[in-house]
């Protein structure tokens, strides 16, 4: 009862410190002198439309780098933790139509993924968006093909080496002296183009190789089953 | 205009936010937290950043609920084990 | 926009208080993700300029004014990198919360106390 | 100077290229990951270096082509790199430690460990918010991930709670961040220059509590408890070290945005969390748990020393904070290791690692160091902090930190003496991986010589100040001698040392030669008591040496650091030396509580004082300085603590009986007079400027009831080393009665008692280790008729408790006559009249000594005991020969001792002898003196006239009546003697302060018990905590 009043002034008490904040909001009428150094930039030095891309990418390249991490680091803890030791088949069975179907929708899926990591900087999504539509694309299939095993080595191959080389790409900037992940290694190109914005295009497309492979990868050790023989063991 | 829809939007997110805590079931509550972030989305649309509405669409929505279905899915299976 | 702002607001607060309230830890878990989607609601509503439009400067905005049409793309920013880092969390929280279950076979977190004082 | 951005390449290069290493062999990836960890430290080595080599400033470095306000940027200054350097050295020696387990792990274990290491520095230097968050997710998520590296359903759960608090906590950090960049338009610390003010203030304020969450504050830290406690010992530590180092530095660097109201609501909680964690640890029988406890407390110590040291030059603020940040780095890294080591959970368990002897010396070490002990690093932290506190008026933070390090003195201790002395089987011994002892050993070395860096580079102390410590280790290295040479060596060596001090001072004050004649040379005879050890005893002649020569820097001292250092050592060799006793478990830990007590009392004290000109010693210096009444009470409470007067003199009888037989006599000759020492000090500035009378009446008071109870309950022990015990406390009584009157004679009689007391009380506790040796009891009735059997011992006991009780013509009476003399004069009537009851209570026990030992029936058991071995006679006569030689000639010692106390009164009173010459007529010393001897000497003659008709009986000749009683000494007179006494005493005869210090101790450990009950184990009630916390300290703020 203690405990239920106290999570009532608690919450009260945080809407009381928010409160000033709603009650003086003003929507401003200007964009911050950084965001406007950011729109002219993104246009005049980095030839990307978009502006979300540019700053993730480039200006704020080292925040979607730890982002990248994060995400491998979290791959990395469900897999550390999960520990699969071997797969178990279930009793579902699937039709051969859905089949069929899915493995169709997959190739469009994947298509569609890799569009939308490609073209990044020139309309809304980019590596992230499209890293999860590929998982998704995965996700389809395992719910398809229950003999379809991903293999994790090529996931790992995958993950390992896309981040690898968007590290390289940043260090070439580095010893280049133009700034660690520094777009400006490839040629900027015409804008609006597909091949421009220098390696912004190439750095979102690694981005999304590498988050597809560690979504699927989190998916992948998620879905599958642990023998309950190994939990008998642990348990004694 | 936006804002009609927004309230709208608004006013279905947090009931399903409160449909989310006071759901019996774990699997409607799961859906609807991911309503919540496929609603969002919309939002993020109507507030100028498409970037975000798909994220959050794929992301926010999609993904984590499949994440958080087969976790439930994990747990319960261990409970059959368990029988 | 004030209004997504206080949606934001009260999503958070409706996430904390079934984090603090639920004792299911999925539920817990799904307090947090609600939280954490109003945080990025709170944000993107910070990044909105009244009657513009999104940060891509494609044929339809008029490149050379370009800073008087868009909205803040730094909130936007922000948000992608914070939807993911939200999604990492979420995905490390139900593994431990699975693996938890596969010990004691227990949803309620008062069943995970054996370390105190 | 390499890019930073270096540290984070290199780590997420590994990190990703570690799952194929991996697959190729396990070999090539635990040497990648040793390299990485390594290439870190080589490359923040190499800044270090360049940044003490030149002056550099603060770098920054910016990414993606770009300057600061629109990239990302690093910023790299000395500051930087001295705690990147340390982070990564620790986090490169836990990678060697945790190496055998990485081996057995899944390989994520490494990536993971990489990645902690990785975020930890990217938050250090990164100097965009935003990107701050990224990395604390970067390291609050490996560290969750790793913390499973020991799976076990408490390291589970513990890490889900972890996940919910740090969830909250970056929901908090991340909603702060975006709202600084609206209401400031920049994310990057360096161009945010508006004022958080009224509604803004949210902010600032969301992203210092996420930190504040992550730092593991009290009461919002009880998921922290849970992780240490459970997790891998290697583990802990980079969470305890590097993860909590990364986030303090970063709380450093927001600092300047959060108003001065909330930076002291945080300074605060950052002393309660020192100070509640440690009360919390007193009850805790966890060794791991309780190394939580220490840790979540250093943690709240250095929050609180970033935040209160803020306005003061950047040099000393690096020596307060980087002193409590690299003293809790290395004993938390070192204990922590410790820990995976030993692999027991209970405190007492740990006795175990008695079987590995510089484990147990590195053990010590850290316990040491974390108590804020010289020559380690927190020691000159807590000093200055401590000072500069002071100066800032932040009374409650002194309190808060102070009373906080007490108690963990007092755990760590009472750990320390449990795990040193307990007894282990032999079964339970186990074989330490000696790589890991190894690197253990390296560690305690490195935090020893930083310490001793700091001591002779900061502060540049003269040689003569580090004495104690390098006499301890030289004679740790020659330890494998036999006793009897390792005693002859600091004979010689203090013989030099002696001579080479005086050389020294002999111009300067003549108070100092008196006390070094008290500290030196009576080590000196003392130490040949010693000589009779014929063991090795290992380790006994570096810890009395170490004591010895603090002594002697006491004596030097020039500033109030160079005493409070030597005061330190001095206790730190004393407690050891005590703790050496066979059952001294209880009172060692007494002793050191005490001390530890006194000592801040006295760093306070120091605190508030003018600080001295000129580098003659404090003796001459605080003649010119005027003391505030503050800095008098508290240092002369904090000397008379080690005096052990009324009221805080409860460890002084349990020190002297439980230490070793020839270390008694050092305790109570010398030891005692270091306070008599400080306590003059106090005086001498007090004499010299504005006489605080109103101070030292009640002062005299104090010691006048000192001298009466001490006598009083010296005369109702049964143990004889327990009964010299009290009477030492009664004689230091009479000195702190005596020198409180502030008077010319006053003063002359305390120095003359002083010098007396030294010598005999060495010789009656030397007596007695003589006896005890012979008898292996201290109990008195069950000795007795000792006389024929030791009848050297038997002299010198007489005449030293002729001495003590002040018959003519001993010395003793020129003392006691001085003494009520300058009472008189000084009109001290009524405390005249109390002194003299108490020498009257001292007969009591000076009989019951001499009597129940020597005289009357002999025992059974005793039949083929023999006199004293030669080692104890011999000092036992010097200081006889002494003690007749100042009889005989009463103006050799009176005249210097006048000259002395003359510097300080202007008076016209004339000593000649025992006769006092004053204005208003004179004392005759000489006539009382034959008096006196005439009313003993009458009935001596009585005596002998007819000694001749009393019947001879043979020592053994007795015939016990009807059966032999159960415990036939307990229904001898000399049991329980003066019981009648007692009862008449009443209710005043009950141990009042001994209950109220045993009730103190005891209503600590409740409150302890009490709070630590927030800490239920419930993840979700640790979240209320949080949130109650944000909402409570907000309004405390506003």
């Amino acid at each position: 009862m203690i405990n239920k009043l106290l999570i009532i002034i608690g919450i009260i008490g945080m809407l009381l410190i928010l409160l000033p904040i709603l009650v003086n909001f003003q929507s401003p009428t200007n964009l911050s002198a950084l965001a406007e150094e950011y729109v002219r930039g993104s246009v005049n030095d980095l030839k990307s439309p978009n502006v979300v891309t540019s700053v993730v990418v480039t200006y704020r390249g080292l925040d979607t780098l730890g982002e990248v991490t994060v995400l491998f680091l979290a791959t990395l803890g469900v897999g550390f933790l999960l520990e699969n030791k071997k797969n178990k088949s279930t009793q579902r069975t699937v039709s051969e139509n859905i089949r069929t179907t899915s493995s169709f929708l997959v190739s469009l899926i994947m298509v569609l993924g890799i569009y939308i990591f490609t073209h990044g900087h020139l309309s809304p999504g980019g590596g992230f968006q499209g890293g999860v539509v590929i998982a998704s694309g995965f996700l389809l299939l395992i719910l398809s093909d229950l003999d379809f095993k991903i293999s994790h080595a090529i996931l790992r191959f995958v993950e390992s080496i896309s981040g690898l080389v968007y590290v390289l790409i940043g260090l070439i900037g580095l010893v280049l002296t133009i700034g660690f992940l520094n777009p400006a290694i490839l040629p900027l190109g015409k804008y609006g183009d597909l091949f421009s914005a220098g390696a912004i295009p190439l750095i979102y497309s690694l981005i999304g190789l590498k988050v597809g492979s560690e979504l699927t990868n989190i998916i992948a050790t998620m879905g599958s089953d642990r023998s309950s023989e190994s939990v008998v063991k642990e348990e004694r | 205009m936006n804002s009609l829809i927004i309230i709208g939007l608004g006013v279905i997110m947090i009931a399903a936010a409160i449909f989310t805590i006071y759901q019996k079931s774990i699997v409607s509550a799961i859906i609807s937290a991911g309503v919540i972030s496929l609603l969002a989305s919309v939002i993020y649309l109507i507030l100028g950043s498409p970037d975000v509405a798909m994220t959050e669409a794929s992301i926010g929505s999609a993904l984590t609920t499949v994440v958080f279905l087969y976790a439930l899915n994990r747990m319960r299976k261990e409970k059959k084990d368990d029988k | 926009m004030i209004e997504t702002l206080i949606l934001g607001f009260i999503l958070l607060l409706i996430g904390l208080y079934a984090m603090l309230s639920q004792k299911n830890i999925i539920k817990i878990i799904l307090g947090f993700s609600i939280a954490d989607t109003g945080v990025h609601i709170i944000i993107v509503s910070l990044g909105y300029l009244k009657g513009r439009r999104a940060p891509i400067l494609d044929s339809a905005v008029d490149i050379a004014n370009s800073v008087k049409e868009v909205v803040d793309p730094i909130p936007s920013a922000l948000v992608l990198t914070a939807i993911v880092i939200g999604l990492a969390t979420t995905a490390l929280m139900l593994v431990f919360a699975a693996e938890l279950h596969k010990r004691k076979a227990s949803f309620s977190i008062d069943d995970y106390k054996e370390l105190k004082w | 100077m390499v890019n930073p951005l270096y540290l984070i390449i290199i780590s997420l290069m590994a990190g990703f290229v570690l799952p194929l290493l991996d697959r190729v062999n396990r070999k090539l990836s635990l040497a990648t990951f040793i390299g990485v960890l390594l290439a870190n430290t080589v490359i923040t080595g190499f800044w270090m270096h360049g940044f003490i080599q030149a002056d550099l400033g603060t770098l920054s470095f910016s990414t993606a082509g770009f300057t600061a306000p629109l990239s990302i940027n690093f910023q790299l200054g000395i500051l930087e790199a001295f705690v990147l350097l340390a982070i990564n050295l620790i986090g490169l020696l836990t990678g060697i430690y945790l190496l055998k387990k990485f081996n057995e792990s899944p390989l994520a274990g490494m990536i993971l460990f990489i990645m902690v290491v990785m975020g930890a520095n990217g938050l250090i230097l990164t100097r965009d918010l935003f990107n701050a968050f990224v990395f604390m997710e970067i390291l609050s998520i490996s560290t969750i991930a790793i913390i499973t590296l020991k799976r076990t359903n408490e390291s589970l759960s513990s890490g889900f709670k972890y996940m919910l608090a740090s969830g909250i906590a970056s929901i908090f950090f991340l909603l702060g961040v975006v709202f600084i960049y609206f209401f400031s338009g920049s994310l990057n610390l360096d161009f945010i220059n508006i004022n958080f003010t009224d509604y803004r203030l949210i902010a600032v304020y969301m992203v210092a509590i996420a930190l504040l969450i992550e730092l593991k504050m009290f009461p919002v830290n009880g998921w922290a408890l849970d992780v240490y406690e459970s997790t891998d010992a290697g583990v802990a530590t980079i969470i305890s070290v590097i993860n909590s180092t990364a986030i303090a530095f970063m709380f450093y660097k927001i600092m300047p945005l959060l108003p001065s109201n909330f930076l002291y609501i945080f300074g605060i909680i950052g002393a309660l969390t020192y100070l509640m964690s440690n009360l919390m640890g007193l009850k805790q029988e966890n060794a791991r748990r309780l190394l939580g406890y220490s840790s979540i407390g250093q943690m709240g110590l250095l929050l609180a020393s970033i935040i209160f040291t803020a306005g003061l030059e950047p040099v000393l603020r690096i020596m307060i904070v980087g002193g409590f940040f690299l003293n809790h780095l290395i004993a938390k890294t070192g204990l922590f290791w410790i820990s995976g080591l030993i692999k027991k959970e209970k405190l007492k368990d740990w006795r175990v690692i008695r079987s590995n002897k510089s484990l147990m010396i590195m053990f010590g070490i850290f316990i040491f160091a974390l108590s804020g002990f010289p020559p380690f690093a927190g020691f000159w932290a807590k000093w200055e902090f401590v000072k500069s506190l002071l100066a800032g008026q932040n009374i409650l933070i002194i309190a808060l930190i102070l009373l906080g390090s007490l108690f963990e003195v007092i755990y760590m201790f009472r750990w320390f003496i449990q795990t040193v002395k307990g007894e282990y089987k032999e079964d339970e011994l186990s074989i330490m991986p000696s790589g890991k002892v190894i690197l253990t050993t390296l560690l305690g070395t490195l935090g020893f010589g930083l310490g001793i860096l700091i001591m002779k580079n900061y502060y540049g102390f003269n040689f003569l100040f580090t004495l104690p410590i390098l006499s301890l280790l030289f004679i740790y290295l020659i330890d494998f001698l036999p006793a009897k040479i390792k005693g002859i060596m600091s004979l010689g060596g203090l013989a030099y040392y002696g001579y080479y001090l005086y050389t020294l001072v002999q111009f300067e004050n003549p108070i100092q030669i008196l006390f070094g004649v008290i500290f030196l040379v009576g080590s000196g005879v003392n130490l040949i008591s010693t000589l009779n050890r014929s063991e090795i005893s290992k380790g006994f002649y570096g810890l009395l040496m170490m004591m010895i020569f603090s002594f002697g820097s006491l004596l030097i001292a020039r500033s109030y650091l160079e005493f409070f250092l030597s005061w330190e050592l001095m206790t730190i060799a004393s407690f050891l030396l005590i703790l050496r006793g066979k059952n001294a478990q209880k009172a060692s830990l007494m002793y050191m509580i005490f001390s530890i007590a006194g000592a801040y009392l006295m760093m306070v004290g120091f605190g508030f004082a003018p600080e001295l000109i000129g580098s003659s010693a404090l003796i001459t210096g605080l003649t010119y300085v005027q003391l505030p009444l503050i800095s008098i009470i508290l240092l002369a409470l904090g000397f008379m603590i080690k005096s052990g007067v009324l009221g805080v003199h409860v460890w002084l009888p349990e020190a002297h009986a439980e230490a070793e037989a020839d270390v008694s006599s050092f305790i109570s000759a010398i030891l005692l007079k270091a306070g008599i020492w400080g306590f003059l000090l106090v005086a001498i500035s007090v004499v010299w400027n504005a006489p605080q009378f109103d101070v030292y009446y009640w002062m005299g008071w104090l010691g006048v009831f000192t001298a009466l109870v001490g006598a009083f309950l010296a005369s109702f022990q049964e143990d004889a080393k327990r009964l010299l015990a009290y009477s030492s406390m009664s004689q230091v009584g009479y000195i702190i009665a005596a020198i409180s009157m502030l008077s010319h004679l006053g003063w002359v009689s305390a120095f003359y008692l002083s010098l007396n007391h030294m010598m005999f009380k060495s010789a009656l506790f030397i007596a007695i280790a003589g006896v005890y040796y012979r008898t292996h009891t201290r109990n008195m009735y069950e000795m007795g008729g000792l006389i024929k059997k030791m009848p050297l011992s038997f002299i010198s006991v007489l005449i030293s408790i002729i001495a003590v009780s002040g018959v003519p013509p001993l010395s003793g009476f020129g003392s006691k006559w001085l003494m009520y003399s300058s009472f008189i004069e000084r009109g001290w009537y009524l405390q005249a009249a109390v002194l003299f009851f108490a020498s009257a209570v001292s007969f009591l026990y000076l009989y019951r000594l001499i009597h129940t030992i020597f005289l009357g029936q002999a025992k059974y058991e005793h039949k083929d005991v023999k006199e004293a071995p030669v080692w104890f006679i011999i000092p036992q006569y010097i200081f006889i020969g002494a003690i007749m030689v100042l009889s005989t000639f009463p103006n050799l010692l009176i005249k210097p001792l006048s000259a002395m106390a003359s510097q300080y009164f202007n008076s016209n009173i004339v000593i000649d002898g025992y006769n006092v010459y004053s204005s208003y007529g004179h004392w005759n010393g000489n006539l009382i003196m034959l008096v006196t001897m005439g009313v003993f000497i009458v009935p001596l003659f009585f005596l002998i006239l007819f000694i001749g008709k009393i019947t001879k009986v043979k020592q053994f000749n007795i015939v016990y009546a009807a059966e032999r009683p159960e415990s036939p000494q307990t229904t001898h007179v000399a049991h329980n003697m003066y019981a009648h006494y007692r009862k008449a005493l009443g209710g005043w005869g009950k141990p009042r302060i001994w209950d109220f210090w045993h009730g103190s101790a005891e209503w600590a450990h409740t409150m302890g018990d009490f709070f630590r009950r927030i800490y239920s184990g419930n993840g979700q009630t640790y979240l209320l905590h949080i949130i109650l916390f944000f909402v409570v300290v907000f309004f405390l703020g506003v």
